[in-house]
């Protein structure tokens, strides 16, 4: 199973700042280990959701880096609110994991 | 059964390499600590760790020998340099270039004569703002100093074996350790003294 | 605009002076334009999903001792993770040697949860598909640090002999090509390529070799710790291959952690 | 900076119209929402952009995209992209000397901002594309990127 997800969300004002790492090798199939070509593997589209409504979701490609980190900012929300983020990948893989946004310094 | 002779005698070089380390100077602790803690790897044999003259000279005097020992190293250096026996000194200087970008050589997976990392340390050729600054810049070789059969003998002999004008000068000795081949050798200097290559431009 | 002034500047330089020595000691504006990305990479760094695994394989019991790491002594007591990273290396009277913070980490994974030293050490370093347990773990330990000023013991004998020792090491040369760690790292300003070479024999520039480290690696996406840094460098510089958390990279480690005594741990890094 | 701020709140008030419209204007071009597979294996950058209906979009400045003028490494180049456009919904991007340029679309709604960080893989030097869509329209601009060899350190 693939591993947790990292998600960081704090909020100033009434914007929150959303930070997601993601554990995938994000292969591009270009690459070879030990003479033999590693197949394609790699995120499909990431949806996230704040308190159950989706606020930001993505198509991505295998262009994006190993172990993909993405930014974005939803207003009107608040400390104590639910960021849920669920990705899927090329082979039908997929995880989900939420975080509470915490309040800014 | 010989696996526990191997454990037994790894045991007894570090009880050697223990008392080493603290009773006798820094400099033998350091050696017997890296003869017991670093092991052959690919090319890189053992060998590697033992200095040879030069080496040994510029460790123990910081990298600036007394003027007589250093003087009589630098004519042993130079008096090893091979020339080519065809007399021409001059290759191809584009060959040079790929030689000079390449920085791949006498690695523990590397094969010998692949490239002189010339970039690595200097700037060459115009064209490439990726250089380092370890060593002087080089380019306009030829154009600054004239492209004489003198220049191109010091050009050449200095790839081969820097150590026959600055004893411990920090660039490799390509020819003496066999790193670079004799065509790749003349190559190199082609880039640097051919009034037709970029460098001189 | 500002790449094409600087490139105009650097050829006028080259025309007029054939040896720009000059250019060395300058602030090279690519070098900090790196430095500006990578703290903005920093926000959002990889190596925390290392942190995160690594933090479990600490707590949960594993090996054939089914045992947890949370008895390991890290310098400051049983199970005292915070602050310890910092700390190190010193020295352990349990072993009655100096180490560094991942060799004390696989003593504990050999003492306590009974994993064998040869399995450890046959595959130290990560790789696309694989990270070691190691790896993870120090990058959990060395997170608990981010923030403090580095400690480095220096009161036991052995403290001190591994400095001197280490210091030794550094300034060795031999090798295909007569390089010592000095060759490229003690002298100030120098470039490989476009790459800075801090001087480790300077203490304000002797944290560049501490700080960032365990790092994200961006060249194959892969987490890494001082013991492949130091893996690395033995290799560029055409030595035979260094023991895995050897006591001769202990020594080496605590040359340059002492050179950089005092100075703040940022915490885990990402490198190029 | 007054000016840009006012317009990202308009741009909120925008999305929240639309939002109420339904998805299917959300997402011009990408009515069916599937991952748009030939959109991806696409190999230059401007069929990318015809499979995804967004081959007319006009040059516009009020779309922001910094990302390093040289990338330390090209495995990993930061971006960030911010769309100063009323209206928009979502932002495209596009590594154009890349093999297959079409590298993602990122899509907003109820509240999101139209702001993006993402980090990429590009093979050589090349313009980030960026195609924004707003109000059924496609603005673009394009930032060069440059990538060098670096020395062995770390």
């Amino acid at each position: 199973m693939a591993d947790p997800m990292k998600i960081r969300a704090t909020v100033q004002g009434d914007v929150a700042d959303v930070r997601v790492l993601m554990a995938h090798p994000m292969e591009t199939g270009q690459r070879k280990q030990g003479g033999k070509p590693v197949p394609l593997h790699f995120i499909q589209t990431i949806t996230a959701q704040l308190n159950g409504k989706t606020v930001f979701s993505a198509d991505i490609s295998q262009a994006i880096s190993r172990n993909p980190v993405f930014a974005f900012k939803v207003k009107g929300a608040k400390a104590g609110d639910k960021i849920t983020v669920t990705w899927k990948d090329n082979k039908g893989e997929s995880r989900t994991d939420e975080t509470t946004i915490r309040g800014g310094s | 059964m010989r696996l526990g002779l191997a454990a037994m005698m790894a045991a007894g070089a570090a009880v050697l390499a223990a008392c080493a380390a603290l009773q006798s100077s820094p400099r033998d602790g350091a050696l017997a600590l890296m003869q017991r803690d670093f092991h052959a790897e690919g090319i890189a044999g053992m060998d590697r760790l033992k200095e040879d003259d030069v080496q040994a000279a510029c460790n123990k005097y910081k990298d600036s020998p007394p003027a007589e020992l250093d003087a009589k190293l630098r004519g042993k250096q130079y008096a090893g340099v091979k020339w080519p026996a065809d007399g021409k000194l001059l290759g191809d200087w584009k060959a040079g270039e790929k030689i000079a970008q390449n920085g791949r050589g006498m690695t523990w997976r590397d094969k010998g004569g692949v490239g002189g990392g010339c970039y690595n340390c200097h700037q060459i050729g115009p064209d490439t703002t990726s250089f380092g600054t370890i060593g002087p810049s080089l380019y306009q070789f030829g154009k600054l100093r004239g492209y004489g059969t003198d220049i191109q003998r010091y050009a050449y002999a200095k790839i081969y074996n820097a150590k026959a004008y600055n004893v411990c000068s920090q660039m490799p000795r390509f020819g003496h350790v066999g790193a670079l081949t004799e065509a790749q050798m003349k190559d190199v200097t082609a880039l640097l003294m051919d009034p037709a290559s970029p460098v001189n431009r | 605009m500002r790449q094409a002034l600087m490139l105009a500047v650097a050829a006028a330089v080259a025309a007029v002076a054939p040896w720009p020595q000059a250019m060395a000691q300058t602030e090279d504006p690519v070098a900090a334009d790196f430095d500006k990305f990578r703290a903005i990479m920093e926000e959002a760094n990889p190596a925390e999903l290392f942190e995160a695994k690594g933090e479990q394989l600490w707590r949960t019991p594993r090996g054939p001792k089914n045992a947890s790491l949370e008895q390991c002594d890290l310098g400051l007591g049983p199970g005292v993770v915070k602050g310890a990273y910092a700390q190190m290396p010193r020295y352990f009277a349990d072993v009655d040697r100096v180490m560094d913070a991942e060799a004390r980490i696989v003593h504990c994974m050999i003492t306590l949860q009974g994993f064998k030293r040869e399995d450890l050490a046959k595959k130290p370093f990560s790789s696309a598909t694989k990270t070691p347990d190691p790896v993870s773990i120090t990058t959990y330990v060395a997170a608990q640090s981010a923030g403090m000023k580095l400690a480095p013991q220096q009161t036991h004998p052995k403290e001190k002999a591994a400095y001197e020792i280490g210091k030794e090491i550094f300034f060795y040369r031999a090798g295909a090509y007569d390089f010592s760690c000095a060759s490229c790292h003690g002298v100030d300003g120098q470039r490989i390529r476009t790459q800075p070479l801090p001087n480790f024999t300077r203490p304000e520039q002797a944290i560049r070799a501490i700080q960032g480290w365990p790092g994200y690696r961006m060249t194959g996406g892969v987490m890494h710790t001082l013991q492949w840094r130091l893996n690395d460098c033995f290799r560029q510089q055409r030595f035979p291959e260094p023991d895995y958390a050897s006591e001769m990279m202990s020594a080496l480690l605590t040359y340059l952690t002492v050179n950089a005594q005092g100075q703040e741990y940022k915490g885990l890094g990402i490198k190029r | 900076m007054q000016q840009s701020r006012r317009s990202v709140v308009r741009a909120g008030g925008a999305l929240a119209l639309f939002a109420a419209l339904g998805g299917a204007l959300l997402r011009p071009g990408r009515a069916l929402a599937a991952w748009n597979k030939s959109a991806f294996e696409a190999k230059s950058a401007v069929d990318a952009m015809r499979a995804l209906g967004m081959a007319n979009a006009e040059e516009s400045k009020d779309i922001e995209i910094r990302a390093p003028d040289i990338a330390e490494n090209g495995a990993v180049v930061p971006i960030d992209i911010t769309s100063n456009i009323p209206g928009t919904t979502s932002i495209s991007v596009f590594l154009e000397k890349n093999p297959f340029p079409y590298t993602g679309t990122f899509d907003f709604a109820a509240g999101a901002m139209p702001f993006v960080h993402l980090r990429a893989k590009l093979g050589e030097s090349t313009p980030v594309r960026v195609v924004v869509a707003a109000v059924g329209k496609f603005y673009t601009t394009a930032k060069e990127v440059k990538v060098t060899i670096g020395g062995c350190g770390g």
